[in-house]
């Protein structure tokens, strides 16, 4: 568990000391994010799929698609589900077995950023209103692990989103059924960038690497939108953020975001 | 993203549908020392929601591979019963009430200390009675009455509430129906003598300056709470509990 | 596991000699159950609720209702289940994780002594026969453990369901719809009345405390009716009865369970 | 509670469905030492039931918390196959399995001597490969022989059948059709020199004298089933087993 | 684990010492399998069903029948599911709980082997196409283990089909229903034959004990269908075989196989 | 059992419906060492298959009673993502997958030398990115790159490939459109210098002659890959990986 080993202490005390004089341990700045590398179209059993590398963090996300009951009360709905597995390859302390805390709350915090910006336009992904409508599975397989999770499944699964092939779906004897090569862009209102940052004593760095998540006091990750409205947000860490630094995390949010939606519509 | 309502959410007079000022909360009352086993318990009514919270520990692991020879662990359940919502709930944990046991459990744990306990765990069960609006807020007032109750040493006290945005105006501590229907909701946690915020998530859609008011919002809220957990916690030791 | 400490063994030493002399541990008499607090309509999210404790036992019950498939073979009747959990503030050897064998015994126990009885007339909730019935799920959630939670149980869920109110609901469309304010009482044939009494030597005693219980030879849960039938039996315990103790034990349940029946009739 | 049936159940004569009369169990054959591996084994056929009881044990307990130091532990396990009833079954423990494994334990645990082999287990499975009324009963009556079998040091045999009513008559040993249609069925499990009740369960309606009638009678099957269990020990063991 | 006792590597030396002179621990030829005892219709709740013994390997194997839902894209065919339990009676190692990867292969191998010779003519199951057809669910329960589970339960599975009677089922209302008193024999084409062999050393034995299926470096079960022709085959264990010795075991499975046919069609 | 097409599996040329000859296998590319975390890793695309192998190990056990004091384990898994299927796959392992998993679990075990790591397990991950017919032989083929590349000892590499039947003929590595409508698919794989099959597997029906055919076909495609194994780890080397 929590043992923290003597490098362990060591790390972090030299983390500190290069964050006193505004330096981190790879050598970005305190608000740069790590380079993005995002390729599309790699699973053609996938409707829509993507590859992303987020410094030495990579995840592999597939979007399959095909029609199913709506949900009760919002049969005005297509159906959005987003789901995370660190695969075990991804590092050595991976477990086997159903999802764990950490990965569920992954699942759903990349979930929520997307769905609470509406990215996605429901209301036309809908077959038949009440009895049938079509559901997006998002899932995002992380295959190696160097820090933040959080944003890399979110740009994979925004990536794979974009470039997805919706097919066309009609009721016949009201089950439904795909009209063969009629397939439609994904109906989009906007673009989520999740910014995730650390608190490290009283600093506030963009896109925590590995060694950097391992010894920060506090997390948050921000969600904005295309117009730069912030939309989910979700603070984790066994410590607090004062207001302050709350409202500093949403400026780089936002600054950083906004850099990073050009590099995601760029896929589109 | 809300639903359609045809309720008036607030009115030309700055009234909420049920009858609360913007800045108001719902009522809330706790009660400490509830139960009889628990080393430490409290009840709250914040709202519609009813929630137990109890606390064992400090106590020995199992299994003991996860204990930690350095430090004491905080546990966390969140938990809710089957008759606590509208549509019977499966006994089965959910996925949401996973998370929200973590959030809750790194909301309280700044404020507990937990060095002086190494290889142990304190325990808190969260028991969801009937569910309402910000019901993970009112179980972070509960659990922290709970934790000084089972005398728990702890930094400060943990007090939470949310705010929200609702026919774009912010205002606090969002009902079920403001939340349904509603712009944004926004839960937060502060440790009130330390100024520190120890939870704070957002669904809804805010802009950087509601963003802001909103967190205001909701601080005083955490602190109103603050005063209610207090008197609690004297009642009972006044009752030589 | 069955390890007995010291002082479990002085308290069962101490339990003995005081039942020799005709006593309880807490003073009352052998055939006195502890006293009753009933409290009703408590959660409005539920159709039916109470708060009940006996003694120090404490147990939170809820009857959700809702329209649901008949099962196979008995479509003119509805539907009637009840659970039980031993909620992890109740005790501190509350185990998390599927319930194991006790508390399943103890719901199907609960649950059993309520269907035996006939108490709810399930032919009245049927809406269309082998289509659609009405559920009651009646789920005792146990707070506070100080022995018996078969009993404490057993009257929060009768409790429960005297106070429920049953939506009325018709078939549109094939589906069962609920009709707004038409809501009716539950149809009561009996009232089920639940006592368990333990052996500890040669002694009978009612409503076993948690420290009784601790040192009982053996067990039984006898539910009469209000005609003071017998209507279900269950023994448990690691050791077994004369004959004579299961007459005497079936004679205490029904003169006690009739002045607790009272108490249950108060409350509808 | 019962269901309609249009069959005949107790005719003018004293006849039940199955031709037996109201103090006439069904056709029992018990065979002890049926199987290669377990230490003590035993199959019984109590009129459709068909159940094979293995016991493995004394031996010893994984994982090790489970143990006890100051006395061996008794753990049943009752299983019914997917074939062995009308309705292919889930193999899955159901919730009426694992009952029914805890109150055979319970009728068994008084007559086993434990307290020679601390720390370690004796383990009971009871295979249902055809199950009809009275299978607990059934079950039970295998296990018994079983345990003996084994070598397992037992104070009394346990011996088990049911009583139940019947068109307002008290009978021995309800069958599957009684049970259904019937008004109610009492497995009873006895040690039989001991005179202990060590099982007794009830589902349906008696009055106090009715109750006092199914007893007795019960007890009077448990004692007819004692010597068809003795029987086939004695079988077993003329045979050299 | 795989920690081997000193008496079970005494019993490899002495098994591999009576192979060179081409004998076997219990006195068989290297190509016989052990004698094979099959009882049937012993479960009158189960449409067929088999008690088979593989020397002191038993199973006892049920056939269930009941109406079904066809799997997506075969609607034109009948189900056959086949599963496999070791129960704890039969070993003084079986585990409780979920199937292991042992449970799992039994099962898959015996279903696989009868399914690929094509033995029951699915396509015969069908009571209206795409919307419901006949299931057959054969469940091997393995009362005694003393090696080679794979032809015991194969055996066993064969005598419970060759012997079960089909229900007759019409559908009305859309649900099926059976005809009462109309059941007819299964629609067979072929009858499998599995034969496992194990090599030990450079031998390749026929239907391994326990005591040789221990001390193994690898097995192999090939079925074949009444035409001898090869249907399925599965390689295990934790070392390989030569080409020849792969030509060897299909000469092997074909001869022994052809025998153990004439046992089973003498059933039907 | 095979499903009808309406394709053309085998045109008069010996051409296959892929516009393959009889006797070739799909493209085949294998990358060694491309996970930063795993201490060994591959990577094949295999046809359409996409595969991901890596390696851990050897490393401690947990739980203990699981090791082995005189050797190491070799642990593995087959995992197929939820979208690397036509039809989303449920996360959950399947039997299937667990079968999988023992299979190519044994058939690279006789290559592993596993005694120098007592009490120690390899643990060999396969992820499936995208499954197309003949994965795992496929991921068998990546596996023993991803073994080599952690620097595992191993007496020789394993590889693997299936061959069928299609139209009656014998071909090498069936794709998925020939599996549907197939009479025969036969994965094989092959330790190429010690000439040991330690997989083989066989759903459709064969003639004795078939039989040996499809075997030695098999070996055949078996060998090729051994080439591109090789290449790719003599690529990852010579790159001073």
């Amino acid at each position: 568990m929590a043992n923290k080993t003597i490098i362990e202490q060591l790390k972090r005390e030299q983390i500190l000391d290069l964050l006193q004089e505004g330096k981190r341990i790879d050598g970005r700045a305190l608000d740069e994010p790590r380079s993005i590398s995002i390729e599309t179209g790699i699973i053609s059993n996938a409707e829509g799929s993507a590859r992303v590398k987020l410094g030495d963090t990579e995840v592999v996300t597939g979007v399959k698609i095909h029609p199913d009951k709506p949900f009760p009360d919002v049969g005005d709905k297509g159906i959005f589900i987003c789901t995370a597995e660190i695969l075990p390859i991804a590092d050595p302390t991976a477990e086997l077995g159903p999802p764990n805390e950490n990965v569920i709350e992954l699942a759903r915090v990349v979930d929520r950023g997307i769905r609470e910006t509406g990215m996605i336009d429901l209301t036309k992904l809908v077959i038949k209103e009440n009895k049938s409508v079509v559901g997006l599975f998002v899932d995002n397989s992380v295959i190696n692990v160097d820090g933040n999770l959080f944003d890399a499944c979110s740009y994979a699964s925004v990536a794979a989103l974009l470039t997805c092939m919706i097919p066309k779906y009609e009721l016949q004897d009201d089950q439904p059924v795909q009209i063969e090569g009629e397939k439609s862009k994904p109906p989009v209102n906007t673009i989520p960038v999740s910014v995730t940052m650390a608190r490290i004593g009283e600093h506030i760095i963009v896109d925590p690497n590995s060694d950097e998540w391992a010894c920060m006091n506090a997390r948050i990750t921000i969600t904005t939108n295309s117009d730069e409205n912030i939309c989910a947000l979700q603070k984790g860490g066994s410590d607090g953020f004062t207001f302050e630094q709350l409202i500093k995390c949403s400026e780089l949010a936002i600054s950083t975001g906004s850099k990073i939606r050009k590099q995601l519509e760029a896929v589109a | 993203m809300g639903r359609k309502t045809d309720i008036t959410l607030l009115d030309e007079k700055g009234i909420r549908c049920d009858g609360r000022k913007i800045d108001q909360t719902r009522n809330i009352t706790i009660k400490a020392g509830i139960l009889k086993n628990a080393d430490g318990s409290a009840y709250i009514e914040f709202g519609g929601n009813k929630i137990i919270a109890g606390v064992y520990g400090p106590r020995d692991i199992h299994p003991k591979h996860l204990a930690d020879s350095d430090t004491g662990v905080l546990r966390c359940r969140y938990h809710m019963q089957p008759f606590s919502v509208p549509e019977r709930k499966n006994p089965a944990p959910s996925r949401r009430e996973i998370e929200i046991s973590k959030v809750i459990k790194e909301s309280l744990q700044p404020a507990v200390i937990l060095d002086d306990f190494p290889r142990t765990a304190i325990d808190l069960y969260l028991e969801v009675l009937q569910a309402d609006g910000g019901s993970r807020c009112a179980a972070i007032d509960a659990a922290s009455v709970a934790l000084a109750d089972a005398g728990i040493p702890m930094r400060d006290m943990v007090s939470a509430c949310a705010a929200g945005k609702v026919e774009n105006t912010i205002v606090l501590d969002v009902n079920n129906e403001e939340d349904q229907a509603g712009q944004a909701d926004m839960p937060v946690a502060l440790m009130p003598h330390l100024e520190k915020i120890t939870l704070v998530q957002l669904d809804g859609m805010l802009t950087p300056d509601e963003y802001k008011k909103c967190l205001e919002t909701a601080i005083i809220g955490c602190k109103q709470v603050y005063e209610i957990q207090r008197s609690a916690l004297k009642a009972k030791y006044e009752n030589g509990g």
